[in-house]
Formats: structure tokens, C-alpha cells, sequence
């Protein structure tokens, strides 16, 4: 059953996810509450009075078209971009007090290129101040979970894109973040590596219950990624749908199969061409 | 050696040294002062110098007006001198003066020239250039050189300011037709056979003879705070003064160790005319009265200036 | 909503009012302190008002003016040589990392040898007029066009010179329509660094090589004569001369290079 | 393998050698042909070979030396104060562009002022030794950095200051790990700006200030006393000097950035 | 059929694509051949005597796992690159001669930031010398057959990341180049823009007969994009297997669906997990 809220009033449905694991079940739902945001570049209307409300704790996929402030978006509530107009609260807080991590649609200068690949993955910890043992700790278990084969003392500009990119991913990881921001994160991964880094997400995700923004042009992925997708038109940017995705988790092969997925991923679409087309 | 074992003693007398700053320029005017120090003599007298040497006549004045020095011992600029106290009336007293002159035979300034030129005197500068000091001073004697000899310094003659070291090269290299140098430019250039004086003291033949550009300079507050000290220093200078006057082949050879002069142009070093506080007499401050009155003349000092107040006198030194 | 705009344009517009005064003022501020509070010799410092009054006086009077021309036509010109001959070197000399090795002993050499100590040769490479003084200034400010220039050139991103090279776009037109704006914000930093330098050789030069004109020229003279008011005046005049020219280049450069750090 | 390996190598050196030795034998060329072609007065400008010759000479008399070290040791002091004192500025400074264009009025107005002018208030402020030179080059040099650092912070990469913000970098530690080493490269412009600047206003203070040793003292009193070989030997020594300090400067430079262009 | 073709050899198979247009039949088949390739930076080998020949005038996909070399593979072959050792043969002739266009990974990098979107594109035809008038008729036409609805007045760092990418595709289209190179070129295209230039592609490629050299990471882009499939090994980087896309053109959702094609694609995917497994 399909969630549809059209327009951009406030969304305040009450977090009814059967899909959810049982163990985690807060009496309180908090929310990410985002209202009358305005955003201008050079009097280029992107958002004018956008509001929107998301369930934290949950996996939010955003899709849209190309230009149509999905950046923007996550980097205004991020705190990173300011905003012309507008308010953004985690659960009623300011994002100052919330601990972030944001993995860049332009990984390659996100990166610090006079850190080598590892300590750009130890830095987050260093800002979160954290003793050389604890970090080394922490990272080598980030890393023995990923396994990956790149080699990580080398500089990330020697690097190939796909590999920054893995990079950037384990550096957004390694903090373990209240809020996860990823910017169309696997756009240079190959194949094998996309897959494995979905499987992880979920793993994060489900054992931790994060809140994870994720943008992704994969609608595949999205849908297998989120609990809710949101659904953006064109400028001046609204919100299109926001669509529940009621599947079980994991999304393993078998949920991605199902007919449910497939239904699901033929009304986003429809939606999305809809809204694009007009 | 006799220096050394005689100092040793002297210094043992004194039962504290006095601290004086000195600062002064490296040419030709202060060779007493070198002498000075190479004889120990304000050693024997107790004194410990601070010895800084400038550049630029104004530093000189600069650190005397700032009270950053005590004295200038011969050779800080005359003229300026008096343009300071014009500024800043009673921060100065002079105590000796330093120059050329024809009678006296002793070379100051010179009209410098290529061997081979045809210039003999100011009159022939008519459609040339000529080079001097920069600055207000030495403009002003150039404009009355070229005045005196029937010449408009606006129309006839190119006046170019350049600096000290670049008269020479400037000369040889034809970028000007002479140049009126101060000592030792004319010894240098005369030295190296590239260029001649083509008259000398050309200066003192038109303002007055003796001819003084240079002066010993001491601050009233010094005078007025250490005054026995004070005249320790004008004993120690005029002593020197009457060495070098006494036997200036002997006492050159000091000189290129506190100047650009090279030993090997000791031999054509002109002899200045250097006069210490106890020698002043009347014709020498009549020479200095001229060259101030025609700064007065020229409009660069505003008001006239006579420099017999601004004489150290021996009352100032308590004897 | 148009009244808002117009508000805080002109909140804007006084805030820059504002911060282009702020330096001045501190800087008067200062000399004011140091010069009640005689921290430094009153003799030798002027009070800065009556240094104030003074250059209005002889700006009025129009002498200031004319030695303020006189210096800014001499940087022109020197400036103008430095950027046509140095821009190009700059570019070769910085495309090319054998021929930067080679020749950068020339290029530091030159750069750490004072323009003064050079006055003699350029007086008689050049004589004794104007020209002496603008080739020793357009030279000072030519080695380090270049050098900026050339800096430029090998931090230059890679890619998109290759793009470029993959449009098969020749040496010639990547040096023009690519590695020149790459480099363009250096230059530009070169270009404020050298219109300085001009400035500061061209009074030098007035001061020391001679001549009858220009801020140099004001500056001695007022050092030798004691007029304290008219010599800081005039190193007031050449400052701010300094800083007019600076933003100038600024302006052009806001104006024209939007994107750097991009 | 090896072989090629080894003799590409030393090819590589040879290459190296040859291009470091490309730049001295240039000037020498140069100087020569101007002297045999009789361009210059030959009475002004002495034979290359008999400059080198009596120069070699003083060094080994150690009198060069002597002042070599003098001149080279008030540069090190100026260029330390410049680099402690400069680099944190130029960073605050570029990093809020209100109190950038509030106080460039000031970089701009000093940089554009001849140190030379300044000398007699720095006699007054330091009084008459080493340390009131050492204090305008250590100014001069100061000026150079701060604003070469002030616009590499304005022309800094925003994604990677971004990337620590996102993590809640505070401002100083965005300072220290990132916008200190984005401006890297451009420090490095303005270091090697700055070494050379320092060591021309050193000369030029022992040259107008007045000092008995130091390099600038050499050239002064050769040129007052028409020593041409002395004159233009201690010129080179104070050019290879200004290279050699750059030279170590890009030495670290490229030890340490080798991101640039990234 | 699959026409596999292991390890190194050169490649000397004729050119009998029974599913080309048969307009074109070429009397002679050109081919693209490299020998003897040798690259590693700073001691890390990346190819080591690598040879393969391909045909010119058809569709090339390069499918491997992230940093197996494929970029620098196209960097070394369109002479952007210095190689180490080696030869690279364009129907006998060097690179030199031959026009081609590039759409780089980094796309954001390759695009000239002082000069609008449109003088971006603009360009490449100046560098060819066109005249204005002539250049301004080509990217009209080019500009009328994409559409795109990004406004090509502004910057190209005030765009967003599709958006560039979609500038960086037409700036490479615009000359019609002999060679197409093209690195993960829909990366941060969206849902809508990834089918339609896909659709352009195909089109441009099946009117013209160009040679294309495409990077995916999006096997499914690869073999409908492709006539043949070049699969890489890890580093050090060998070619695993050439795989004949024999499916005809053009690549309609029939095709894209037909059995043939999910044959290739399980076909092409066990060849990459067991080689990047390996
Ligand atoms: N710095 C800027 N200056 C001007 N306009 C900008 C700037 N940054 C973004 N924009 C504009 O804002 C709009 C939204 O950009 P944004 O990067 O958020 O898009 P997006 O949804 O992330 O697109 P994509 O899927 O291509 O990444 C675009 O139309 C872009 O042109
Ligand atoms: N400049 C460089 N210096 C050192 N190593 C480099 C450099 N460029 C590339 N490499 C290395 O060469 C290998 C191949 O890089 P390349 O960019 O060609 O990979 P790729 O196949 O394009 O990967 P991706 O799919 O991630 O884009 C990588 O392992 C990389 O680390
Ligand atoms: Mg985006
Ligand atoms: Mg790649």
C-alpha cells in the first residue's frame, strides 16, 4: 500500500513500519523537521518555502531529476549551505548538536589529497578527538568488515575514481554517525563493489537504525535501500510523493525480486516521468 | 704596541667607563674620529664608544635630533646641521668644522670631469649636465656654482641629482657631462684614471675660503646631562685633529679600514682641511656663516641663522 | 519586499563604506597614539593631522599633484612592459619543467638582487632620464610576473589541460585558451605583488638615481629639508597610490576571475 | 633491466646537472659578449672571468665570507619573525573576507611603501643597530606573506572545507588540517616572494643605513671606491645567495607538496 | 554464440557482425591495435606488455573492477597519457591523426570554469577553426536533437553534477568525432537522462558507424551499448575475455529483455566475480 503525500505540507503520519525489526520500537518518533526553507542561487529560485518532515531513524531515498537541488537539499540541512529562509530541527535540536557524516556527490575534491587514503579515514576520529589507539581500533575493524584491496597508504589523488570513492565511503562510516548523507555514493563503484556496499549499508542500517539520507539516480537502489523515497519534481522544487517502502529487511535477493519491488519501482517511475515530463 | 701597553693601564685608571654613542658617515671629513679609535684615546679618556656608522648625512642628524647618539664627530653634514636647528632650535652645538679650501690647500669638492673633456669651469656647462649630491643642500650650492659663473640653473644647464656612488660611473660612462663631488669621489676617480678634477674646490672659490660642508655635531642634552664627559670627547677629537693635521701620511692609512677606500688608493687620497674645536677662529666661522646665509638666499632655511650661537662655547663645557 | 531589498542594499553598501574606511582610520589611529603618546621621538614624527592638513595644502596647491602624476605615469608604463613580456615567459617557462630548472637561477638571481645595486648598470644601459628609472622598475616587476606566472602554469589542474589536448587543440592554443586562465588567479596575484614592486622601485629610483619630479623625488627632498609633514605626507601620498593601484587590480580581477578555488 | 635502470638514472643526473648549470653559463654568456662587444662602457663593466677570479679571491681570503654570513644571518632572522608572524595572519585575514577588505588598505598602502623611505622610522622605533634592519625586511617580507597566504585562504578549495565541517571541524581545527595546507602551494609562492624581498631590503639597509659588514656594506663601498670586479662579485654572490635560499625552498616545497594541482 | 577470445593475443577475427546494418560493409576492416603497452606508476605495474586489437568502426564496452586501469587504458591510448612502452595503432596510423572526443570520469575537472556551459561546448569546434556561423549551426542542431532543459548561459561550476556531465557529453559530441571515448559517462545522469542518452548514443552510433570506446560499470549499459564486451582482470590488468554482443541493433527494450541478452549478461557477469574473485 502506497503512502502518497502530494504537495509540501508538513508530513505527520504517526511511523507505523511493520517492516521494521521488532527490537528497535521507540515510544517517541523523532523527526527531522524542515519548514519554509528558501534557497536562492543568484536569483535562481531552487526552494521557496519548502517544507518537509521525515521520520529519523529511517532510511530516506531522495530522487529527483538532475539539477533539481538534491545537493542543495542535503547540503542546506547539513548545515553546510546557508539558507536564505527557513528551519531545520532533528528532533527538535539545531544540526550543531547532531553528529553527521556526508559522503560528497564530488568525492574526488572531498578528500584531502596531503593525508594519505588511511588518514583521511582516520580523520573524523581526530576531530571527534579520540586517542591514536582507539582510532587505529576503530578503523582496522571498519576495515576488516569491508575488506577492501585498495591500498590505503597511498594519496587519494593516486588513486582511481572508484576507489576515492570507496574511501570517502569508509571515511563517512568509520564515525559511526547519528545521521548518514550520501550523495549518490556509489556512482564510481564497479559492479561487485556496488553490491557489497549495499549489503553493508543495510547491515549498518539495521543493526543500528541511523538515520541515512541517501540520493541515488538507481531506482533500483533506492527503493532496495530506503523506507520511504522521496520523490522530487523540477524546479522550483517541491516534494512529488513520498512513498512508502513497505518491504521486509533485509532486501535480500528474493524482496528485490518480488512482485512487491516491482510495483513499487513502476509507480516511483511513473511518478518521477510524470513529474519530469511536465 | 706602544698603543696597546699604554692603554692597558689607562683603562685599569678609570674606575667606570662613560657609554657615548657615536654615529658617523665613512668619508674623508672624519678622519679624526678614525684616528681617534685607533689611538685609543677615548679609551684613555674613560670613554667606551658605541660606534655606528650611517649612510646618509640625515641619519645623522636623524639620531642625534632623535637622541639616539650623543655626538657626530667630524663630518656630519654642515648645512644640514643648521636646517635641523632651524627645526628644532637649541638641540645641537657644533664643535669643529671640516672642508677644503685654496689658501690652505686642501681639497674638499672638485669639479669632476672624463679626461679627455673640454670642460674647464662652470661657464663651460652651458647646454651640459651636471650631476651632485642629491638633496636640497647640494642643489642649492650647484644653483649659486652656475649662477655666479653667468649660467641660468633652469635653462642652461641640466642639473641631475645622483647618488654618491653612482658619480663616477656616471661620469666615465658619459650619462652625465661632470659632476660636483664631495671628497673622495675626486681622489677615486682621479685614482683610476678615468676621469679628472677639472677644477678643485671649485666651491670654495665662489662662497668662501675656507670652504666647510662638514661639521662635528654634539647634542645639548648630552652636553647638558654628562658635561665631563662631554668634554672629554671635544679633547679627544681635537687631539686627534692635530695628529692627523700634524702627519696626515702617517694617520691615512686608518682610513681604509672605516671607509670604501682601498689601500691602494691611499696614495692619491686628498688631504682634508679639518679644523677642531680649540683651533675655530674667525675666518672659519665667517666661511660657515656664508654657506648658511645662502641657504637663507636660496629660501631653504626660513629664516637667517647665525651660527656663532650655534657654536659650542667653552662655558658649555664648564672650564 | 523591494523596500527590504533596497534596505539592505544600502545596509550593504554601507558596510563596505565602512570596512574600506576602517584601515585609514586605523592607521591614523595608531600614528596618533605613537605620536601623544610619545612612544616615538615628537621631533621626528609629525602629528598625523598636521600631516593631514599639509599634503591637502600642497595637493590643493597642485605640487603634490604633478610629483603624484609623474610617479604614476613612470609605474604605468614599467607595469604595462612587465605584464606584455612577462605573462608569456611566465607560461613558457612554466609549461616546460627543464626549461624552468635552467633558467629559474636567472630568475632568482635577479629577484634577490636589489634593483638599487643594479642602478648603475641601468644608467648606463639606459641613460639618465625616465627611461633608466622604467626599465629598472619594469624589469623588478617582469621577474616577478614571471615567476608568478610560471608558478601558476605547473600548479595548473591536469585535466583540463588534457582535456583540451584531447580536442587536439596544439601547444599554442592550450597555452592560450586553457593554461593562460589557469593560471589567471596566480597572475593575478603577481600582477598586485609586481604593481607594488613597480611603485616602491620607481620612488626608489626618484629618490636615489635623481630626478627633478615625482613622490621620490617629494621624499627626499623633505627628508634632507626637515619638512617633516611634507616627507611623511608624500610616503602617505605613494602608499596610497600603492593601494589605489591594488584595487584597481582587485576590481578587475573580482570582475573577471569568477572561478577560482571552482 | 638494471643496467638501463642505472644508466637512466644517471642520465637523469647528468640532465639534472646540466640543467642547473644551464642559468650560470647563461649570465656568464651574456656578460661576456657584452663585454667583448664592447655594448657596455668596458670602463663599467669589468670582464666576467676577472670578476670571478677576485671574487674567488676574497672568498678565500674570507672577507666575502665574512660578510656572506653577516648578510645571510639578519635574512634568517627577518624571514623567521615574517613566516611566525605572517602565515597565521594571512590566514585569519583571508578567511573573513569583511576584515580582509578592511585591512588590505593597510598591506597594500606598506607594501606599496619603498622600505627605504621607512628607514628613518625604523631608527627611531629600533634605534641604530642590526635590529632595526633586520625589522623592515622582517616588515617588508611579513606583508609578502600575509597577503600571498590571504589568497590562497580566498581561493581554497569550499568542498574540502566542507568535507571537515561536516564532520564538526571547529574553525580552528578547519585552519590547522585543511585551509593551512590548501594554501600550501600559494605560501610557498609567497615564502620564496618573501626570502628574496627580505634579503634585497637587508642589502639595501647595509648599503643606506649604514653597517660594516653584510654584503649590502660590500657593494656600497666598491661602488663608492669604483672597485668594479668587487662591486659586481659581491652582486653575484648576493644573487647566488637569493637562489640558493629559494632553491631550498623548493626543495621543501616539493618534499612536502605533492598535491598541488590535485 | 559467444566468440571468446583469452588472455593477450592479439585479436585477428574478421569482422562478420551479421547484426550490422548492412549499409555499411566495409571492404576492409580497420582495426585499433595496441602492442606491447607498459605502464606503472612509481613501481606499481598497471600493464605489463599488454596487447589488444580491436575493430574500428564498432561499439567497444570495458568492463572491470575499480582500479583495474580502465581510464588509464584510455588515457594511454588517446595519447593523453605517455606510456612506458609500447604502440598503439589506429588502422595503422598514430593517434595524431586521427579526431576524437572524451568524456572524462572526472567530468567536473574537464570542463573549462571561464567559459559558459554553451562557449564550453562551442570549443572544441574552434579548435578545429570553424567559423562562427558554422559553429553556431552545429550546436544548434546538436542542441535541438538533445533538448536538455539546463540553462547553458550560466557557469559550469553552478550546475550540478548531472547537469555538468550532461554538458561535458555534448562538448564531445559536437565535433563528431571519429573516436568516441567515453569513461563512466552517465554516472550522475538521472533516471530519465540515462535512457535518453543512451537512446542518443545508440542512434549516433548506428547512423554513423563511429568507433566508441565506453567504460561502464553498468553491465547492462555495456552490452546494450556494445558490439563487444572487453572484460579486465584485477591488476596486474590482462583482458579476461572478449565477449561478441551479437544482438542486433537497434538495442529496443525487446532486445534489452530478449533471452539472449540475460545470456550474455550471466555470461559476461561469471567471467567478472570469477576473475575479480580470483
Ligand atoms: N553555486 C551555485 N551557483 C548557482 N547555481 C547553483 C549553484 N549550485 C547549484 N546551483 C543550481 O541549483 C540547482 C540545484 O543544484 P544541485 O546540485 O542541488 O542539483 P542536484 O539535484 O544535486 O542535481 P544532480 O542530480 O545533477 O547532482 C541546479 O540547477 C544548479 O544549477
Ligand atoms: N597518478 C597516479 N599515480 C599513481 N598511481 C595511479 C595514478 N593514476 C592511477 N593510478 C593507479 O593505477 C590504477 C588504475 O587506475 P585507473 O584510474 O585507470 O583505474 P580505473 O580502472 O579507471 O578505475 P575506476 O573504475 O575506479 O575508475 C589504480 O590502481 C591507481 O591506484
Ligand atoms: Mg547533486
Ligand atoms: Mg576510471
Amino acid at each position: 500500500m502506497l503512502t502518497a503525500l502530494h504537495g509540501s505540507q508538513p508530513l505527520r503520519e504517526v511511523a507505523t513500519d511493520a517492516a521494521a525489526p521488532p527490537a528497535v520500537a521507540p515510544a517517541r518518533q523523532p523527526w527531522l523537521t524542515v519548514r519554509g526553507l528558501s534557497k536562492a542561487f543568484d536569483g535562481a529560485v531552487v526552494y521557496d518555502g519548502f517544507d518537509i518532515a521525515l521520520p529519523m531513524g529511517q532510511s530516506i531515498a531522495v530522487f529527483g531529476p538532475n539539477g533539481c537541488g538534491k545537493s542543495t537539499f542535503i547540503n542546506l540541512i547539513s548545515g553546510l549551505m546557508p539558507m536564505d529562509a527557513g528551519e531545520v530541527l532533528y528532533d527538535g535540536q539545531g544540526i550543531a548538536d547532531t553528529r553527521i557524516s556526508y559522503v560528497f556527490q564530488n568525492y574526488r575534491d572531498a578528500l584531502f589529497p596531503w593525508r594519505r587514503a588511511i588518514t583521511n579515514i582516520h580523520y573524523p576520529l581526530e576531530v571527534l578527538g579520540l586517542p591514536r589507539r582507539e582510532r587505529e581500533r576503530r578503523v582496522e575493524a571498519l576495515l576488516a568488515e569491508f575488506a577492501v584491496s585498495i591500498d590505503l597508504k597511498t594519496y587519494p589523488y593516486k588513486l582511481s575514481g572508484g576507489q576515492q570513492q570507496t574511501v570517502s565511503i569508509l571515511r563517512a562510516l568509520v564515525t559511526d554517525p547519528e545521521v548518514l548523507f550520501l550523495d549518490e555514493p556509489f556512482s564510481a563503484l564497479d559492479y561487485e563493489m556496488t553490491i557489497f556496499m549495499r549489503e553493508q549499508l543495510q547491515r549498518i542500517f539495521m543493526t543500528s537504525r541511523r538515520t541515512v539520507l541517501l540520493v541515488s539516480h538507481d531506482l533500483d537502489e533506492a527503493i532496495q535501500l530506503a523506507d520511504k523515497v522521496v520523490l522530487l519534481t523540477k524546479r522550483p522544487t517541491r516534494v512529488a510523493e513520498i512513498v512508502d517502502i513497505d518491504l521486509p529487511w533485509p532486501r535480500t535477493l528474493d524482496v528485490t525480486t518480488s512482485e512487491r519491488f516491482v510495483a513499487l519501482k513502476r509507480h516511483c517511475l511513473d511518478r518521477f516521468t510524470a513529474e519530469v515530463r511536465r | 704596541t706602544t698603543a696597546l701597553l699604554s692603554a692597558g693601564p689607562a683603562q685599569a685608571a678609570c674606575d667606570k667607563m662613560e657609554k657615548v654613542t657615536a654615529v658617523w658617515l665613512p668619508i674623508m671629513q672624519t678622519t679624526a674620529y678614525y684616528v681617534a679609535l685607533e689611538e685609543k684615546l677615548f679609551e684613555k679618556a674613560c670613554i667606551q664608544i658605541e660606534s655606528v656608522k650611517l649612510e646618509s648625512p640625515n641619519q645623522i642628524i636623524d639620531a642625534l635630533v632623535g637622541e639616539r647618539a650623543d655626538f657626530g664627530p667630524p663630518g656630519a653634514a654642515a648645512g644640514i646641521t643648521m636646517l635641523a636647528e632651524s627645526k628644532f632650535p637649541g638641540k645641537l652645538k657644533v664643535f669643529g668644522l671640516q672642508g677644503g679650501g685654496i689658501k690652505v690647500d686642501r681639497i674638499n669638492d672638485g669639479l669632476i670631469v672624463k679626461p679627455e673633456s673640454t670642460i674647464k669651469s662652470f661657464a663651460d656647462l652651458k647646454g651640459k649636465s651636471l650631476g651632485h649630491v642629491p638633496g636640497i643642500q647640494w642643489r642649492t650650492i650647484s644653483r649659486h656654482m652656475i649662477r655666479s659663473a653667468g649660467l641660468d640653473p633652469d635653462k642652461d644647464v641640466r642639473l641631475q641629482e645622483l647618488a654618491v656612488a653612482m658619480q663616477v660611473p656616471a661620469v666615465v660612462g658619459g650619462t652625465v657631462d661632470a659632476t660636483l663631488s664631495l671628497e673622495p669621489v675626486g681622489s677615486v676617480a682621479v685614482a683610476s684614471g678615468k676621469a679628472k678634477r677639472a677644477m678643485t674646490n671649485p666651491v670654495a672659490s665662489v662662497i668662501a675660503d675656507p670652504f666647510y660642508s662638514g661639521a662635528s655635531v654634539m647634542t645639548t642634552k648630552f652636553l647638558k646631562e654628562r658635561p665631563a664627559v662631554a668634554r672629554k670627547v671635544v679633547e679627544a677629537i681635537d687631539a686627534a685633529t692635530d695628529l692627523v693635521n700634524a702627519d696626515f701620511a702617517k694617520y691615512k692609512a686608518a682610513i681604509p679600514k672605516y671607509t670604501p677606500i682601498k689601500a691602494d688608493q691611499l696614495a692619491l687620497l686628498a688631504q682634508p682641511y679639518l679644523r677642531g674645536f680649540k683651533d675655530l677662529d674667525e675666518t672659519d666661522l665667517k666661511s660657515y656663516q656664508a654657506l648658511v646665509d645662502i641657504f637663507h638666499a636660496e629660501g631653504v632655511l626660513p629664516a637667517r641663522i647665525d651660527v656663532r650661537e650655534k657654536l659650542l662655547t667653552k662655558a658649555d663645557l664648564g672650564s | 519586499m523591494p523596500n527590504v531589498l533596497a534596505s539592505t542594499l544600502k545596509n550593504r553598501r554601507l558596510r563596505r563604506t565602512i570596512e574600506l574606511a576602517v584601515g585609514p582610520a586605523l592607521l591614523v589611529l595608531i600614528w596618533w597614539i605613537a605620536f601623544k603618546g610619545q612612544l616615538v621621538n615628537k621631533d621626528l614624527l609629525p602629528s598625523p593631522f598636521d600631516t593631514l592638513r599639509d599634503t591637502a595644502g600642497s595637493i590643493l596647491a597642485g605640487s603634490m599633484t604633478r610629483d603624484f602624476l609623474y610617479t604614476l605615469v613612470r609605474v604605468a608604463y614599467s607595469i604595462t612592459i612587465a605584464i606584455v613580456a612577462g605573462v608569456p615567459a611566465g607560461i613558457v617557462l612554466g609549461a616546460n619543467a627543464a626549461v624552468y630548472r635552467s633558467l629559474e637561477f636567472l630568475v632568482d638571481f635577479f629577484r634577490s638582487t636589489p634593483a638599487t645595486a643594479l642602478f648603475p648598470l641601468f644608467l648606463l644601459l639606459f641613460g639618465l632620464g625616465d627611461i633608466a628609472k622604467i626599465a629598472v622598475a619594469a624589469f623588478a616587476a617582469w621577474l616577478v610576473i614571471v615567476f608568478n606566472v610560471a608558478y601558476g602554469v605547473m600548479n595548473a589542474r591536469q585535466t583540463r589541460i588534457q582535456a583540451a589536448r584531447s580536442m587536439g587543440a596544439g601547444s599554442l592554443r592550450i597555452f592560450r585558451d586553457v593554461i593562460f586562465f589557469e593560471t589567471m588567479p596566480q597572475t593575478f596575484v603577481g600582477l598586485r605583488t609586481a604593481v607594488s614592486l613597480a611603485l616602491v622601485v620607481i620612488i626608489v629610483a626618484e629618490m636615489f638615481i635623481g630626478a627633478t619630479d615625482g613622490l621620490g623625488h617629494r621624499i627626499i627632498d623633505a627628508q634632507i629639508s626637515y619638512s617633516l609633514t611634507d616627507m611623511y605626507g608624500s610616503i602617505l601620498v605613494a602608499g596610497a597610490m600603492g593601494y589605489g593601484l591594488n584595487l584597481s587590480l582587485l576590481f578587475i580581477e573580482r570582475a573577471f576571475i569568477h572561478w577560482s578555488g571552482r
